[in-house]
Protein backbone atom coordinates (compact mmCIF):
# COMPACT_ATOMS: atom_id res chain seq x y z
CA UNK A 1 0.00 0.00 0.00
CA UNK A 2 1.18 3.76 -0.50
CA UNK A 3 0.88 6.28 1.94
CA UNK A 4 2.03 9.93 2.41
CA UNK A 5 4.61 11.16 4.84
CA UNK A 6 4.60 14.68 6.07
CA UNK A 7 7.77 15.98 7.91
CA UNK A 8 8.32 18.68 10.07
CA UNK A 9 11.38 20.89 11.49
CA UNK A 10 14.36 18.71 12.29
CA UNK A 11 12.83 15.50 10.68
CA UNK A 12 12.00 17.65 7.17
CA UNK A 13 15.62 18.87 6.96
CA UNK A 14 16.81 15.44 8.27
CA UNK A 15 15.00 13.53 5.40
CA UNK A 16 15.33 16.79 2.93
CA UNK A 17 11.89 16.43 2.16
CA UNK A 18 8.91 17.89 3.53
CA UNK A 19 6.44 15.63 2.31
CA UNK A 20 7.03 11.55 0.44
CA UNK A 21 5.09 8.67 -0.40
CA UNK A 22 6.42 5.36 0.64
CA UNK A 23 5.16 2.17 -0.27
CA UNK A 24 4.29 -0.19 3.34
CA UNK A 25 3.03 -3.96 3.46
CA UNK A 26 -0.43 -4.01 4.30
CA UNK A 27 -1.30 -4.69 8.01
CA UNK A 28 2.03 -2.52 9.08
CA UNK A 29 1.33 -0.02 12.30
CA UNK A 30 1.82 3.27 13.49
CA UNK A 31 4.78 1.99 15.39
CA UNK A 32 6.39 0.15 13.15
CA UNK A 33 6.68 2.91 10.69
CA UNK A 34 8.46 4.55 13.29
CA UNK A 35 10.46 1.61 13.41
CA UNK A 36 11.86 1.47 9.80
CA UNK A 37 12.23 5.10 9.74
CA UNK A 38 14.19 4.84 12.52
CA UNK A 39 17.09 1.70 10.71
CA UNK A 40 17.18 4.74 8.04
CA UNK A 41 17.04 8.08 10.08
CA UNK A 42 19.31 8.74 12.94
CA UNK A 43 16.91 11.84 13.79
CA UNK A 44 14.34 9.50 14.02
CA UNK A 45 16.05 7.23 15.93
CA UNK A 46 17.14 9.89 18.38
CA UNK A 47 13.45 11.15 18.41
CA UNK A 48 11.77 8.03 18.39
CA UNK A 49 10.35 7.51 22.30
CA UNK A 50 8.26 11.19 21.60
CA UNK A 51 7.52 10.70 17.68
CA UNK A 52 3.00 10.94 17.43
CA UNK A 53 1.70 10.17 14.25
CA UNK A 54 -1.28 11.82 13.41
CA UNK A 55 -3.51 10.71 10.14
CA UNK A 56 -6.12 13.14 8.73
CA UNK A 57 -5.24 15.55 11.18
CA UNK A 58 -6.29 13.52 14.36
CA UNK A 59 -3.12 11.50 16.46
CA UNK A 60 -3.35 7.89 15.85
CA UNK A 61 -2.26 5.11 18.76
CA UNK A 62 1.07 3.20 17.78
CA UNK A 63 -0.54 -0.25 17.55
CA UNK A 64 -3.36 1.69 15.03
CA UNK A 65 -3.36 -0.20 11.61
CA UNK A 66 -2.35 2.07 8.53
CA UNK A 67 -4.39 2.23 5.43
CA UNK A 68 -3.35 2.38 1.78
CA UNK A 69 -3.49 6.44 0.88
CA UNK A 70 -3.16 7.50 4.29
CA UNK A 71 -1.80 11.26 4.76
CA UNK A 72 0.46 11.31 7.52
CA UNK A 73 2.48 13.77 9.68
CA UNK A 74 5.02 12.65 11.40
CA UNK A 75 5.22 15.15 14.86
CA UNK A 76 7.81 15.69 17.10
CA UNK A 77 7.50 17.50 20.43
CA UNK A 78 6.26 20.87 19.45
CA UNK A 79 8.40 24.73 19.91
CA UNK A 80 5.48 26.79 19.10
CA UNK A 81 5.26 30.47 20.80
CA UNK B 1 -7.39 31.84 7.12
CA UNK B 2 -10.17 34.22 8.98
CA UNK B 3 -11.83 34.29 12.27
CA UNK B 4 -13.56 31.27 12.58
CA UNK B 5 -16.47 33.00 14.80
CA UNK B 6 -17.64 36.67 15.23
CA UNK B 7 -16.01 36.34 18.90
CA UNK B 8 -12.69 34.35 18.39
CA UNK B 9 -10.12 35.21 15.62
CA UNK B 10 -7.71 32.45 15.48
CA UNK B 11 -5.11 32.38 12.35
CA UNK B 12 -1.88 31.21 11.51
CA UNK B 13 -0.11 33.94 9.41
CA UNK B 14 2.77 35.37 7.65
CA UNK B 15 2.99 38.87 7.89
CA UNK B 16 3.45 40.73 11.09
CA UNK B 17 0.78 40.24 13.37
CA UNK B 18 -1.81 43.51 13.58
CA UNK B 19 -1.78 44.72 17.22
CA UNK B 20 -3.45 47.83 16.54
CA UNK B 21 -6.50 45.12 15.18
CA UNK B 22 -6.36 42.73 18.34
CA UNK B 23 -7.44 45.38 20.71
CA UNK B 24 -9.98 46.56 18.42
CA UNK B 25 -11.29 43.09 17.77
CA UNK B 26 -11.04 42.32 21.75
CA UNK B 27 -12.74 45.76 23.11
CA UNK B 28 -15.65 45.36 20.65
CA UNK B 29 -16.22 42.66 23.60
CA UNK B 30 -17.41 45.46 25.75
CA UNK B 31 -15.86 43.49 28.88
CA UNK B 32 -14.54 45.07 31.30
CA UNK B 33 -10.91 43.57 30.92
CA UNK B 34 -8.79 42.73 27.94
CA UNK B 35 -5.26 40.57 28.60
CA UNK B 36 -3.12 40.06 25.73
CA UNK B 37 0.45 38.07 25.76
CA UNK B 38 2.82 38.71 23.19
CA UNK B 39 5.67 36.04 22.60
CA UNK B 40 8.46 37.96 21.45
CA UNK B 41 12.32 37.36 20.09
CA UNK B 42 14.75 37.61 22.82
CA UNK B 43 17.89 38.33 21.41
CA UNK B 44 19.87 37.08 24.20
CA UNK B 45 19.82 33.46 25.20
CA UNK B 46 22.71 33.00 28.29
CA UNK B 47 25.88 34.34 25.90
CA UNK B 48 24.12 33.72 22.42
CA UNK B 49 22.97 36.54 20.37
CA UNK B 50 19.45 35.39 18.60
CA UNK B 51 18.76 37.28 15.02
CA UNK B 52 15.61 35.81 14.24
CA UNK B 53 13.43 33.17 14.72
CA UNK B 54 11.99 30.73 11.84
CA UNK B 55 8.75 29.01 12.48
CA UNK B 56 7.03 25.87 10.43
CA UNK B 57 3.49 24.36 11.47
CA UNK B 58 1.64 22.09 10.10
CA UNK B 59 -1.37 24.51 9.58
CA UNK B 60 -4.34 22.12 9.42
CA UNK B 61 -3.70 20.59 12.19
CA UNK B 62 -2.32 23.44 14.50
CA UNK B 63 -5.09 25.76 13.41
CA UNK B 64 -7.34 22.77 14.81
CA UNK B 65 -5.61 22.47 18.16
CA UNK B 66 -5.89 26.04 18.38
CA UNK B 67 -9.72 26.19 18.14
CA UNK B 68 -9.59 23.33 20.97
CA UNK B 69 -7.57 25.35 23.11
CA UNK B 70 -10.15 28.37 22.88
CA UNK B 71 -13.10 26.13 23.24
CA UNK B 72 -11.54 25.10 26.55
CA UNK B 73 -11.16 28.34 27.44
CA UNK B 74 -14.38 29.94 26.92
CA UNK B 75 -15.55 26.28 28.73
CA UNK B 76 -13.61 27.58 31.79
CA UNK B 77 -13.92 31.54 31.95
CA UNK B 78 -16.69 34.02 30.64
CA UNK B 79 -14.76 34.64 27.81
CA UNK B 80 -16.34 37.51 25.59
CA UNK B 81 -13.77 37.45 22.97
CA UNK B 82 -10.26 35.36 21.92
CA UNK B 83 -7.71 35.99 19.97
CA UNK B 84 -4.63 33.33 19.50
CA UNK B 85 -2.51 34.28 16.28
CA UNK B 86 0.83 33.06 15.19
CA UNK B 87 3.25 34.10 12.82
CA UNK B 88 4.97 31.48 10.56
CA UNK B 89 8.45 32.07 8.52
CA UNK B 90 11.10 34.51 9.31
CA UNK B 91 10.37 36.82 12.78
CA UNK B 92 13.28 39.21 13.36
CA UNK B 93 14.26 39.53 16.91
CA UNK B 94 11.98 42.53 18.35
CA UNK B 95 8.85 41.42 16.50
CA UNK B 96 5.74 39.21 17.62
CA UNK B 97 5.68 36.00 16.88
CA UNK B 98 2.19 35.07 18.91
CA UNK B 99 -0.45 37.03 20.14
CA UNK B 100 -2.73 35.99 22.65
CA UNK B 101 -5.75 37.87 23.80
CA UNK B 102 -8.81 37.25 26.19
CA UNK B 103 -11.74 40.05 26.65
CA UNK B 104 -13.55 39.09 29.87
CA UNK B 105 -16.18 40.85 32.53
CA UNK B 106 -13.35 40.80 34.94
CA UNK B 107 -9.83 41.04 35.24
CA UNK B 108 -9.19 38.30 36.90
CA UNK B 109 -9.83 35.78 34.33
CA UNK B 110 -8.57 37.83 31.45
CA UNK B 111 -5.16 37.20 33.32
CA UNK B 112 -5.76 33.79 33.63
CA UNK B 113 -7.11 32.47 30.02
CA UNK B 114 -4.86 34.21 28.47
CA UNK B 115 -2.24 32.87 30.70
CA UNK B 116 -3.79 29.28 29.81
CA UNK B 117 -3.67 29.46 26.14
CA UNK B 118 -0.11 31.24 26.01
CA UNK B 119 0.93 27.79 27.96
CA UNK B 120 -1.16 25.77 26.29
CA UNK B 121 0.04 26.44 23.12
CA UNK B 122 3.76 26.21 23.67
CA UNK B 123 2.63 22.14 24.70
CA UNK B 124 0.61 21.24 22.06
CA UNK B 125 -0.01 22.97 18.89
CA UNK B 126 2.47 21.89 15.81
CA UNK B 127 4.41 24.39 15.62
CA UNK B 128 8.09 24.46 15.06
CA UNK B 129 11.07 27.07 16.19
CA UNK B 130 14.31 27.58 14.47
CA UNK B 131 17.07 30.04 15.60
CA UNK B 132 18.70 31.53 13.79
CA UNK B 133 22.34 33.13 15.40
CA UNK B 134 24.38 35.93 14.78
CA UNK B 135 27.57 33.77 14.00
CA UNK B 136 24.94 32.10 11.29
CA UNK B 137 24.41 28.57 12.98
CA UNK B 138 21.18 27.75 13.46
CA UNK B 139 19.01 25.45 16.13
CA UNK B 140 15.59 23.92 16.10
CA UNK B 141 14.35 24.53 19.55
CA UNK B 142 13.95 21.20 21.29
CA UNK B 143 11.57 20.95 24.41
CA UNK B 144 10.14 18.19 26.23
CA UNK B 145 7.39 15.98 25.05
CA UNK B 146 4.04 16.86 26.78
CA UNK B 147 1.29 15.24 25.63
CA UNK C 1 3.64 64.44 29.80
CA UNK C 2 6.49 62.15 28.08
CA UNK C 3 8.04 59.04 28.57
CA UNK C 4 9.92 59.32 31.87
CA UNK C 5 12.56 57.36 31.10
CA UNK C 6 13.61 55.21 27.81
CA UNK C 7 12.00 51.82 29.04
CA UNK C 8 9.17 53.34 31.07
CA UNK C 9 6.23 55.19 29.53
CA UNK C 10 4.62 56.60 32.10
CA UNK C 11 1.47 59.21 31.48
CA UNK C 12 -2.12 60.67 31.87
CA UNK C 13 -3.58 61.67 28.59
CA UNK C 14 -6.89 62.71 27.12
CA UNK C 15 -6.91 60.95 23.53
CA UNK C 16 -7.73 57.59 23.03
CA UNK C 17 -4.73 54.66 24.08
CA UNK C 18 -1.70 54.69 21.15
CA UNK C 19 -2.35 50.51 21.23
CA UNK C 20 0.13 49.98 18.37
CA UNK C 21 2.75 52.46 19.60
CA UNK C 22 2.53 50.32 23.23
CA UNK C 23 3.04 47.27 21.39
CA UNK C 24 6.42 48.87 19.74
CA UNK C 25 7.48 49.74 22.78
CA UNK C 26 7.03 46.62 24.64
CA UNK C 27 8.49 45.34 21.92
CA UNK C 28 11.68 47.23 21.45
CA UNK C 29 12.56 45.43 25.44
CA UNK C 30 13.82 42.25 23.18
CA UNK C 31 12.55 40.44 25.80
CA UNK C 32 10.52 37.22 25.70
CA UNK C 33 7.15 37.97 27.29
CA UNK C 34 5.03 41.13 26.92
CA UNK C 35 1.90 41.27 28.88
CA UNK C 36 -0.29 43.79 28.06
CA UNK C 37 -3.60 44.31 30.25
CA UNK C 38 -6.36 47.19 29.05
CA UNK C 39 -8.99 47.66 31.22
CA UNK C 40 -12.15 49.13 29.08
CA UNK C 41 -15.67 50.00 29.70
CA UNK C 42 -18.05 47.60 30.91
CA UNK C 43 -21.19 48.12 29.37
CA UNK C 44 -23.25 46.22 31.96
CA UNK C 45 -23.23 45.80 35.12
CA UNK C 46 -26.09 43.95 36.28
CA UNK C 47 -28.97 45.67 34.76
CA UNK C 48 -27.70 49.06 34.07
CA UNK C 49 -26.56 50.11 31.11
CA UNK C 50 -23.31 52.12 30.86
CA UNK C 51 -22.78 54.37 27.92
CA UNK C 52 -19.44 56.10 28.79
CA UNK C 53 -17.50 56.56 31.51
CA UNK C 54 -15.38 60.10 33.26
CA UNK C 55 -12.43 59.94 34.42
CA UNK C 56 -10.64 63.05 36.86
CA UNK C 57 -7.48 62.73 38.08
CA UNK C 58 -5.13 64.87 40.11
CA UNK C 59 -2.67 64.70 37.56
CA UNK C 60 0.79 65.24 39.59
CA UNK C 61 0.39 63.00 42.52
CA UNK C 62 -1.22 60.19 40.26
CA UNK C 63 1.55 60.56 38.18
CA UNK C 64 4.22 60.41 40.98
CA UNK C 65 2.22 57.16 42.35
CA UNK C 66 2.31 55.48 39.08
CA UNK C 67 5.80 55.97 38.81
CA UNK C 68 6.25 54.58 42.61
CA UNK C 69 4.22 51.43 41.11
CA UNK C 70 6.53 51.19 38.33
CA UNK C 71 9.42 51.28 40.79
CA UNK C 72 8.24 48.40 42.94
CA UNK C 73 7.57 45.73 39.99
CA UNK C 74 10.78 47.13 38.70
CA UNK C 75 12.68 46.46 42.12
CA UNK C 76 10.16 42.91 42.34
CA UNK C 77 10.28 41.13 38.70
CA UNK C 78 12.91 41.39 35.75
CA UNK C 79 11.25 44.29 33.80
CA UNK C 80 12.91 45.73 31.08
CA UNK C 81 9.80 47.86 29.55
CA UNK C 82 6.75 49.25 31.19
CA UNK C 83 3.69 51.29 30.13
CA UNK C 84 1.32 52.72 32.49
CA UNK C 85 -1.44 54.79 30.83
CA UNK C 86 -4.53 56.43 32.02
CA UNK C 87 -7.00 58.26 29.85
CA UNK C 88 -9.32 61.35 31.76
CA UNK C 89 -12.08 62.51 30.77
CA UNK C 90 -15.22 60.94 28.97
CA UNK C 91 -14.27 57.32 27.96
CA UNK C 92 -17.24 55.65 25.70
CA UNK C 93 -17.95 51.86 26.13
CA UNK C 94 -15.39 49.98 24.08
CA UNK C 95 -12.80 51.94 24.69
CA UNK C 96 -9.71 51.50 27.13
CA UNK C 97 -9.60 53.85 30.30
CA UNK C 98 -6.38 52.06 31.43
CA UNK C 99 -2.92 50.18 30.10
CA UNK C 100 -0.26 48.33 31.55
CA UNK C 101 2.13 46.67 29.88
CA UNK C 102 5.36 45.13 30.72
CA UNK C 103 8.61 43.23 28.98
CA UNK C 104 10.35 40.83 31.25
CA UNK C 105 12.99 37.66 29.40
CA UNK C 106 10.11 35.26 30.34
CA UNK C 107 6.40 35.09 30.48
CA UNK C 108 5.74 34.46 33.95
CA UNK C 109 7.15 37.65 35.14
CA UNK C 110 5.38 39.76 32.50
CA UNK C 111 2.02 38.52 33.59
CA UNK C 112 2.86 38.73 37.49
CA UNK C 113 4.15 42.18 36.95
CA UNK C 114 1.17 44.04 35.10
CA UNK C 115 -0.77 41.72 37.11
CA UNK C 116 0.46 43.93 40.07
CA UNK C 117 0.70 47.08 38.36
CA UNK C 118 -3.23 46.69 37.43
CA UNK C 119 -4.54 45.85 40.70
CA UNK C 120 -2.29 48.63 42.74
CA UNK C 121 -3.02 51.30 40.46
CA UNK C 122 -6.91 50.63 41.33
CA UNK C 123 -6.15 50.95 44.79
CA UNK C 124 -3.69 53.94 45.29
CA UNK C 125 -3.46 56.15 42.02
CA UNK C 126 -5.29 59.44 42.58
CA UNK C 127 -8.29 59.20 40.00
CA UNK C 128 -11.68 58.82 40.19
CA UNK C 129 -14.50 56.92 37.53
CA UNK C 130 -17.89 58.49 37.41
CA UNK C 131 -20.31 56.21 35.29
CA UNK C 132 -22.99 57.87 32.36
CA UNK C 133 -25.74 55.76 32.27
CA UNK C 134 -28.52 55.49 29.36
CA UNK C 135 -31.35 56.86 31.15
CA UNK C 136 -29.14 59.77 32.07
CA UNK C 137 -28.03 59.14 35.47
CA UNK C 138 -24.35 59.38 36.80
CA UNK C 139 -22.25 57.97 39.35
CA UNK C 140 -19.44 58.25 41.20
CA UNK C 141 -18.08 54.94 42.08
CA UNK C 142 -17.18 53.85 45.16
CA UNK C 143 -14.27 51.64 46.21
CA UNK C 144 -13.05 50.72 49.47
CA UNK C 145 -10.81 52.77 50.87
CA UNK C 146 -7.28 50.59 51.12
CA UNK C 147 -4.45 52.65 52.50
CA UNK D 1 -3.53 81.66 57.55
CA UNK D 2 -4.47 81.19 53.51
CA UNK D 3 -4.17 77.76 52.40
CA UNK D 4 -5.22 76.54 49.14
CA UNK D 5 -8.03 73.67 48.67
CA UNK D 6 -8.39 70.96 46.01
CA UNK D 7 -11.38 68.68 45.88
CA UNK D 8 -12.36 66.15 42.97
CA UNK D 9 -14.98 63.64 41.66
CA UNK D 10 -17.55 63.61 44.48
CA UNK D 11 -16.61 66.48 46.72
CA UNK D 12 -15.55 68.72 43.56
CA UNK D 13 -19.28 68.10 42.77
CA UNK D 14 -20.48 68.53 46.49
CA UNK D 15 -18.30 72.26 46.84
CA UNK D 16 -19.02 72.90 43.15
CA UNK D 17 -15.51 73.93 42.79
CA UNK D 18 -12.40 72.13 41.95
CA UNK D 19 -9.90 74.70 43.75
CA UNK D 20 -10.69 77.38 46.96
CA UNK D 21 -8.93 79.88 49.11
CA UNK D 22 -9.74 79.22 52.78
CA UNK D 23 -8.61 81.32 56.02
CA UNK D 24 -7.61 78.61 58.45
CA UNK D 25 -6.57 79.67 62.62
CA UNK D 26 -3.02 79.24 62.64
CA UNK D 27 -2.13 75.95 64.30
CA UNK D 28 -4.89 74.30 62.46
CA UNK D 29 -4.24 70.26 61.93
CA UNK D 30 -5.15 67.96 59.24
CA UNK D 31 -7.74 66.32 60.95
CA UNK D 32 -9.28 69.81 62.34
CA UNK D 33 -9.65 71.11 59.03
CA UNK D 34 -11.64 67.90 57.73
CA UNK D 35 -13.75 68.53 60.61
CA UNK D 36 -14.39 71.81 59.53
CA UNK D 37 -15.34 71.08 56.05
CA UNK D 38 -17.80 68.00 57.41
CA UNK D 39 -19.65 70.68 59.52
CA UNK D 40 -20.83 72.29 56.01
CA UNK D 41 -20.44 69.96 53.76
CA UNK D 42 -22.87 66.62 53.94
CA UNK D 43 -20.50 64.54 51.36
CA UNK D 44 -17.36 65.47 53.33
CA UNK D 45 -19.48 64.33 56.59
CA UNK D 46 -20.45 60.95 55.10
CA UNK D 47 -16.78 60.50 53.51
CA UNK D 48 -14.75 61.57 57.16
CA UNK D 49 -13.48 58.77 58.10
CA UNK D 50 -11.68 57.68 54.53
CA UNK D 51 -10.59 61.21 53.77
CA UNK D 52 -7.07 61.90 53.41
CA UNK D 53 -5.09 65.09 52.65
CA UNK D 54 -1.83 65.77 50.90
CA UNK D 55 0.40 68.73 50.92
CA UNK D 56 2.42 69.38 47.75
CA UNK D 57 1.31 65.94 46.50
CA UNK D 58 2.56 63.90 49.77
CA UNK D 59 0.00 62.50 52.53
CA UNK D 60 0.31 63.99 55.85
CA UNK D 61 -0.98 63.06 58.93
CA UNK D 62 -4.11 63.63 60.72
CA UNK D 63 -2.21 65.40 63.47
CA UNK D 64 -0.11 67.49 61.53
CA UNK D 65 -0.07 71.36 61.80
CA UNK D 66 -1.25 73.09 58.14
CA UNK D 67 0.88 76.08 57.01
CA UNK D 68 0.42 79.54 55.37
CA UNK D 69 0.07 78.67 51.37
CA UNK D 70 -0.64 75.20 51.67
CA UNK D 71 -1.64 73.44 48.66
CA UNK D 72 -3.72 70.72 49.82
CA UNK D 73 -5.52 68.08 48.07
CA UNK D 74 -8.78 66.49 49.74
CA UNK D 75 -8.20 62.74 48.79
CA UNK D 76 -11.26 60.65 48.62
CA UNK D 77 -10.99 56.80 47.72
CA UNK D 78 -9.67 56.40 44.71
CA UNK D 79 -11.76 54.44 41.62
CA UNK D 80 -9.62 54.78 38.61
CA UNK D 81 -8.48 51.60 36.16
Amino acid sequence: MIVTLRFFSVLREAFGAGVVEVELEAGTTGAELIELLAVNNEEVEKLQSVIRLAVNDDYIDPTSLLSDGDDIAVITPVSGG
Amino acid sequence: MAASSPNEWIEIMEDELPTAVVHEFLYAGEGGGVCIFAGTTRRFTGEKETVRLFYEAHNSMALKEMRALVSRATETWPVLKAVLLHRTGEVAVGQASVIVGVTTPHRDDAFLASRFLIDELKKSVQIWKKEVYRNGSTEWVETDWES
